[in-house]
């Protein structure tokens, strides 16, 4: 029961819940909520490959690197989001369209 | 997931046969069994001891601050108000539980017992004694302190949860204490771990001898400031004394657990003193060499351990009286001082004392001041 | 049988919190319930032996990246953000035109097949071999990381480093507060 | 004695340093510069008597030389080009020659140029001259020849210019110079022959002589033709026409006597005794290539032509200057007679001995015109008619000019007797022996009478009988001995006795000094370079230069005088029997001259005016110098070459400015009519517009896409990668 494809699956559902939570919400900060679960779901991939495929500790170092960056990823995303509320006074994907082609 | 409290056990008599029983009946999953048993078993006798050493916390904070201000202090329930504790547990029970409106239910109800989870879960590292700690995890410290960041968290729902200003306040400034306290703290624990070469507290103590000399706090110059630098990061953690701002009664009556009634109260409370002990034991494993028995007496037989849980205790107890007294002497900090002091003071420290741990590793190959000094190079093993 | 039910529970509670995350209105519960999938997440390390990464998980996520949300929520208007934007326009989720809806049919085929493709693959030739006991792997992970991943370890120290100065720099409050 | 780099550069060096210094302190010390280039051509005489000492009295041997070379140019093994210095007895001779005669030329123009405010000027051209004519007494190959050739070229023109306030002076100096230009032309085409006939005999290009004596030796002209003639004889011809241009020889002689407008030290040294000879000495040089292209006849022919031309021309002239000038020309005519004629070192000796008393004669000339000070004009007088009875009044340069005219004229016991006689003896035996040589013999004999003549008339006008403008003659102040002034005239005329060239008073053996036979060093020491005299130069070797000479290892044999001139005893009898009427004939010749003009002028019982008057047709082509000038410029100039100018003219501008200019101008209009067409069309409206609304159309499509909502980029960056991924083939 615990093989290689329930972690497959679980990884997979948390991908396209992270997914869906981009897509659907229109918060930022969800959004930001939504690209956790998808790093983490890489993560976990990583983890279970290491664990059923071939042992080596790359695969955990390498997690281990996606949870750093994705700790510093989202200190700085939500400071820029700090900013743009401030300037913006909302935080309303569709508010930030400045980029606009 | 190494030497656990089931490997100790099972290497007694009575646990060898319950051992071979399990096997025979229930084949593959019998060890699983038994450890399951053991650890049932193990885990309620932890928590009950530890919620009366809690609720006697409570109650020797009182004595103590009541004797340093020259009064009496409960003595009515039981022989000099002993039971103390107990009544207030009574009473908190008795309470009515009250829920204000427009309260987030959800967290309102999942904060006290989040405080819980984390202190209890703190609980499966702390090491008693060589054979009594729970499960010798070899990331013990990193668990502990990813655990502890949970009551942080708690304190903020709470504060969010309960929809009132001044608790919305206390609970932000809660966790934003605990989160800065946070850095202080792992910094001087990586200097140990630096010193101990291991993250499970098994390692660490093991590291130090029984003699005050062998401590770490005397190790070396930098581990001795270290020692100082966790002891005010976990009073900052555990919201104690000079940093108890949170529930600062003067300001926001009494912080993040105002609108909490009865048993989510006594939850929130009970948490905090617990914790208070769990922080005291962590820092006297560390630093003040734990379990250590002088003579290494300490040992397998019971009466070692015994003696290794005796020393554990006086040693945390030592320390939880010296929380106590520092509640009733220093003043409470203002919120900038609290920030500045983490930011500005105790992070430069440790950071010192990190890099300063190191090159002292890397010079003196890890031997302890006192090797250096009293013993030639030969003689002693050196601790490492 | 220890492994199991650790796995089964921390399995049941990464995906709750991660479809409770999506569902809630409020969001400060959905970053409670990506706290409690994180806690999962955590589990599910440990019953894959990386008892290291599952540390630095509750470490970093459940103390550090939740915590953070949290603030965020906090600092940007509340769980209950108002839902329209500054023109009063309530701006809901499915909001949008044909456009949106082909793309977005048209990608959610695209994933699945390629997710049929990729578990095809997986079931045809993945054997369970006999899988290794638990190691710790606290000192494998310190040496490979000294060692083998010198370099990525020393340049997320900077990234790390220009992270934190980033941030604060970017979120202090600026005096003349443009309203 | 060794030869090194520093007793052989100075001699060119010094007078050239001179120049360059001079050059600048000329303005500021201008006393200072005359006294320095007096005492660098002192010190190159010095070098030079120094080495003639070493060929001439210790040596005595004709094949003794010294050759030192270095390399100037190598542009790798095709083109080699080695410069340096050839001594041989000839060059020697001519080095004391041209060293002496200039040093007291210099310290006579001390005197004469001492009051010209461009004294110091003078004086530098001068110096630079004689390291001009040095160096090419020195050169060892005709490249360096040609280029000191040019040097001298320059200074002449620079020297007869020298009065450029008045315009005579300047049209003159243009005129030499141009004339003596065509001579060079031809010059050059000599030595690119010479060079590449050298390059096809032994693979390596070279100048020098004695690689040119060793190509002829071995055959090298022999065969082959340039234009239908042979290659020899057209080389020969280049050659001469050199020497015809610098010397002054018949058909390009018009410019020497223009010459004259130059002050008259210039005239002694350049215009009598050292430039002119020059020519007659290239063609000494280049001897073997005129034999082996048979030109000797056309060479004496020339010469004998020059000769009597130019004496009858001397005959009308007025101006003193003019009548030497002539008789130079004459003179000049003489050696290259000589050489035509075949007798090699009796041409030499005539050049030597010439300079000697030519260019006393012109500084006594000079000193005349110098003294005789016409206050109308303010200039000084060179008329022959105004002057007269002038023996008074300048003693000693009269006797000098006596002895001098003695000289020119070939009288017995002078040079001028020894060198001219054999000249005329070989000219007598020649024509004798080959009829083809009779009109050069008789030529020669009437210009010998001529010259005779017209060298006493000028004496007679100017020393003797009574002067004919008293108040020029009052004017004139008596002569005192003065050292720059009278000096080197008399170690000049002392220099014109014949003893020190032949070892005998008359040179013909008649009055015979003991021990003659080193004395007659110009018989036996230079050899005619004739066909089978080139053999010795196959062994000649060059050395470094700047590397001590070690010519000494190798031990010269002395020559000795051969009475028999190396002819078989019967001929050598025969030659002797000729030479014996010819030198009778000779002094009878100089005497009737002398006593013709002695009749004419002194006693007057000849009137000149009727000789005038009865051959008045001769007397104006002679008094117009046969119309040569007249032919130059108004034919042969404005008739054929601005005929051939406008023709020239009429093709570059007719035919070619047309056809290719104006041509290619409308095939350009064609093209870039076409172009613009092409550019309009193509370009404009399909490249440029074309690509600009594309880019409108490409943009409405694009900026749909940049919505700005971000969820909408994250789904497409999303549908890219999970169709990235489908296209994987996983294993």
């Amino acid at each position: 029961m615990m093989g290689l494809a329930s972690y497959l699956i679980i990884s997979t559902i948390l991908f396209i819940c992270g997914v869906i939570a981009i897509l659907a919400r229109k918060n930022i900060i969800a959004i930001l909520l939504g690209l956790e679960l998808i790093l983490n779901a890489s993560a976990l991939n990583f983890v279970a490959y290491t664990r059923f495929l071939n042992n080596s500790i790359d695969g955990h170092i390498f997690s281990l690197f996606i949870i750093v960056i994705a700790a510093a990823e989202a200190a700085v995303a939500l400071a820029i989001v700090l900013r743009f509320y401030q300037i913006r006074e909302t935080v309303h994907i569709d508010d930030a369209t400045q980029l606009q082609g | 997931m190494t030497d656990t409290i089931v490997s100790y056990l099972a290497k007694f008599g009575p646990f060898k046969d319950l051992l071979e029983f399990l096997t025979e009946s229930y084949g593959a999953n019998g060890p699983t069994l038994f450890a399951f048993l053991i650890f049932l078993v193990g885990v309620i006798i932890i928590v009950t001891i530890l919620s009366t050493i809690g609720g006697l916390g409570t109650y020797a904070e009182r004595k103590i601050s009541a004797d340093m201000q020259l009064r009496m202090g409960p003595n009515r329930v039981g022989p000099y108000g002993i039971l103390q504790f107990l009544a207030d547990g009574v009473k908190m029970l008795m309470k009515e539980d009250i829920v204000p409106k427009d309260v987030d239910r959800l967290l309102f109800f999942i904060a006290p017992m989040l405080a819980l989870t984390g202190v209890f879960g703190t609980l499966a590292v702390i090491p008693f004694s060589s054979g009594f700690t729970l499960t010798d995890l070899n990331v013990g410290v990193v668990y502990l302190i990813g655990i502890s960041s949970l009551v942080g968290l708690a304190i903020f729902l709470g504060g969010y949860a309960s929809n009132s200003k001044w608790s919305m306040l206390g609970g932000m400034r809660g966790a934003s204490q605990i989160i800065s306290y946070e850095i202080p703290i792992v910094l001087s624990i990586l200097a140990v771990v630096l010193l101990s070469g291991g993250l499970s507290f098994g390692v660490i103590t093991r590291a130090q001898g029984g003699w005050p000399h062998e401590w770490f706090i005397f190790h070396n110059p930098f581990t001795f400031i270290g020692f100082f630098v966790l002891f005010i990061g976990s009073l900052a953690e555990t919201n104690r004394a000079p940093f108890d701002l949170p529930e600062a009664e003067s300001e926001l009556v009494s912080g993040y657990h105002t609108e909490f009634t009865g048993m989510r109260f006594a939850f929130f409370a009970l948490a905090e003193y617990i914790e208070v002990f769990v922080v005291c034991g962590v820092t006297a494993a560390l630093f003040l060499g734990g379990y250590q028995v002088p003579f290494n007496l300490g040992g397998d037989t019971i009466w070692g351990q015994l003696l290794q849980l005796g020393a554990f205790f006086s040693k945390t107890l030592a320390l939880y009286y010296f929380v106590i007294v520092i509640r009733w002497t220093l003043p409470r900090l203002r919120v900038d001082q609290l920030m500045t002091m983490c930011w500005k003071y105790l992070i430069p420290i440790a950071l010192f004392n990190l890099v300063g741990a190191g090159v002292w590793m890397w010079l003196f190959k890890g031997k302890s001041l006192f090797v250096l000094l009293f013993k030639s190079g030969t003689a002693a093993a050196g601790i490492h | 049988m220890f492994d199991l039910t650790l796995f089964f529970i921390s399995a049941v509670l990464t995906v709750i919190g991660a479809i409770m995350v999506i569902t809630t209105k409020d969001l400060m519960h959905a970053c409670i319930y990506l706290l409690a999938s994180f806690l999962g997440m955590a589990g599910l390390y440990l019953t894959l032996g990386a008892d290291f990464v599952a540390a630095i998980q509750l470490l970093v996520y459940v103390g550090g990246v939740v915590i953070l949300m949290v603030f965020a929520v906090m600092l940007t208007g509340g769980p209950h953000a108002q839902k329209q934007n500054k023109f009063g326009m309530i701006k809901t989720a499915l909001m949008g035109n044909i456009r949106t809806y082909t793309i977005g049919g048209l990608t959610a085929v695209v994933v699945l097949l390629m997710m049929v493709k990729l578990y095809i693959s997986i079931f045809k030739n993945y054997t369970a071999g006999e899988l290794p006991n638990y190691l710790p792997t606290v000192e494998r992970i310190g040496k490979s990381l000294i060692t083998d991943h010198v370099l990525a370890f020393e340049i997320s120290s900077v990234l790390l480093l220009g992270a934190l100065i980033g941030a604060a720099i970017i979120a202090r409050p600026r005096k003349n507060r443009i309203n | 004695m060794d030869y090194t780099i520093a007793n052989i550069a100075p001699i060119v060096l010094l007078p050239f340093l001179a120049f360059v210094i001079g050059s600048f302190t000329a303005k500021k010390f201008p006393k200072f510069t005359g006294i320095m280039v007096c005492v660098a051509i002192f010190g190159s005489f010095l070098l030079s008597a120094r080495i003639f000492a070493d060929f001439v009295f210790n040596q005595y041997s004709a094949d003794y030389y010294i050759h030192k070379t270095f390399t100037w140019f190598d542009l790798g093994p095709t083109f080699k080009l080695n410069l340096g210095i050839y001594i041989d007895q000839m060059s020697a001779m001519l080095l004391l020659m041209v060293s002496g005669v200039g040093f007291l030329i210099h310290l006579f123009a001390t005197y004469y140029m001492g009051e010209d405010k461009r004294y110091a000027r003078y004086m530098i051209y001068m110096s630079l001259f004689t390291a001009g004519m040095l160096g090419v007494a020195l050169s060892d190959n005709l490249l360096s020849f040609f280029m000191f050739w040019e040097v001298m070229g320059f200074c002449s023109y620079s020297l007869i210019g020298f009065y450029y306030e008045r315009e005579a002076p300047g049209d003159a100096s243009m005129k030499a110079f141009m004339t003596t230009r065509i001579g060079d032309v031809f010059f050059l085409f000599g030595l690119l022959i010479v060079w590449n006939v050298t390059t096809q005999v032994n693979g390596q290009g070279s100048f020098t002589f004695v690689d040119l004596y060793n190509v002829i030796a071995n055959g090298g002209f022999d065969g082959q033709m340039l234009l239908g003639i042979p290659l020899a004889t057209f080389a020969g011809l280049c050659f001469f026409m050199g020497t015809i241009g610098k010397s002054a020889q018949f058909p390009l002689q018009i410019w020497l006597p223009d010459a004259m407008q130059g002050p008259t030290p210039t005239s002694a040294l350049i215009h009598a005794a050292t430039m002119v000879a020059a020519g007659v000495y290239l063609s000494l040089r280049v001897y073997p290539v005129l034999e082996a292209g048979h030109l000797l006849v056309f060479v004496s022919y020339i010469g004998a032509i020059t000769a009597f031309g130019a004496a009858t021309m001397a005959l009308v002239q007025t101006d003193i200057k003019a009548v030497l000038a002539y008789s130079t020309i004459s003179q000049l005519g003489f050696m290259v007679l000589g050489v035509g004629v075949g007798n090699y070192n009796a041409a030499f000796m005539h050049l030597i001995t010439h300079a000697v008393f030519k260019a006393c004669l012109f500084l006594s000339s000079g000193s005349v015109i110098h003294s005789l000070h016409d206050h109308h004009t303010g200039g000084h007088v060179q008329e022959m008619p105004r002057m007269g009875g002038l023996r008074k009044k300048m003693p000693y340069t009269a006797f000098v000019m006596v002895i001098c005219s003695l000289a020119i004229s070939g009288v017995p016991f002078f040079s001028g007797f020894v060198s001219k006689d054999r000249i005329l003896g070989e000219a007598l035996i020649m024509g004798l022996k080959n009829p083809v040589y009779s009109l050069p013999m008789v030529l020669g004999f009437v210009a010998a009478l001529l010259t005779a003549f017209y060298m006493f008339r000028m004496i007679f006008l100017t020393f003797y009988g009574a002067p004919r403008d008293q108040e020029l003659f009052d004017h004139c102040h008596t002569e005192k001995f003065s050292f720059n002034r009278n000096l080197p005239l008399l170690i000049l005329s002392l220099f014109t006795l014949g003893l020190w060239y032949s070892g005998s008073l008359t040179g013909q053996g008649l009055v015979k000094f003991p021990g003659v036979e080193n004395k007659e060093w110009f018989q036996t020491l230079i050899e005619k370079p004739d066909a089978h005299h080139l053999a010795k130069f196959k062994n000649y070797k060059s050395q470094a230069w700047g590397k001590v000479d070690v010519k000494p290892a190798i031990d010269f044999s002395k020559s000795h005088y051969d009475p028999t001139h190396g002819l078989s005893a019967e001929e050598a009898h025969h030659a002797h029997t000729l030479h014996l009427y010819g030198a009778v004939g000779s002094i009878f010749i100089a005497f009737l001259g002398i006593f013709l003009a002695y009749l004419m002028y002194i006693r007057k019982s000849l009137n000149p005016g009727w000789w005038a008057t009865t051959f008045s047709g001769w007397y104006q082509t002679l008094k117009n110098k046969y119309y040569f000038d007249h032919f130059y410029i108004d034919v042969l100039i404005k008739k054929v070459l601005f005929k051939f100018q406008d023709f020239i003219a009429w093709v570059d501008m007719g035919i070619w400015d047309r056809i290719f200019i104006d041509g290619w101008a409308n095939v350009n209009n064609f093209f870039s009519y076409w172009a613009r067409k092409f550019d309009d069309v193509v370009v404009d409206t399909i490249g440029v517009d074309g690509t600009g609304a594309g880019v409108r159309f490409f943009n409405l499509v694009l900026r749909t896409l940049q919505s700005g909502k971000i969820q909408f980029y994250f789904v497409v960056i999303f549908l890219v990668m999970a169709s990235y991924l489908l296209t994987l083939r996983v294993a």
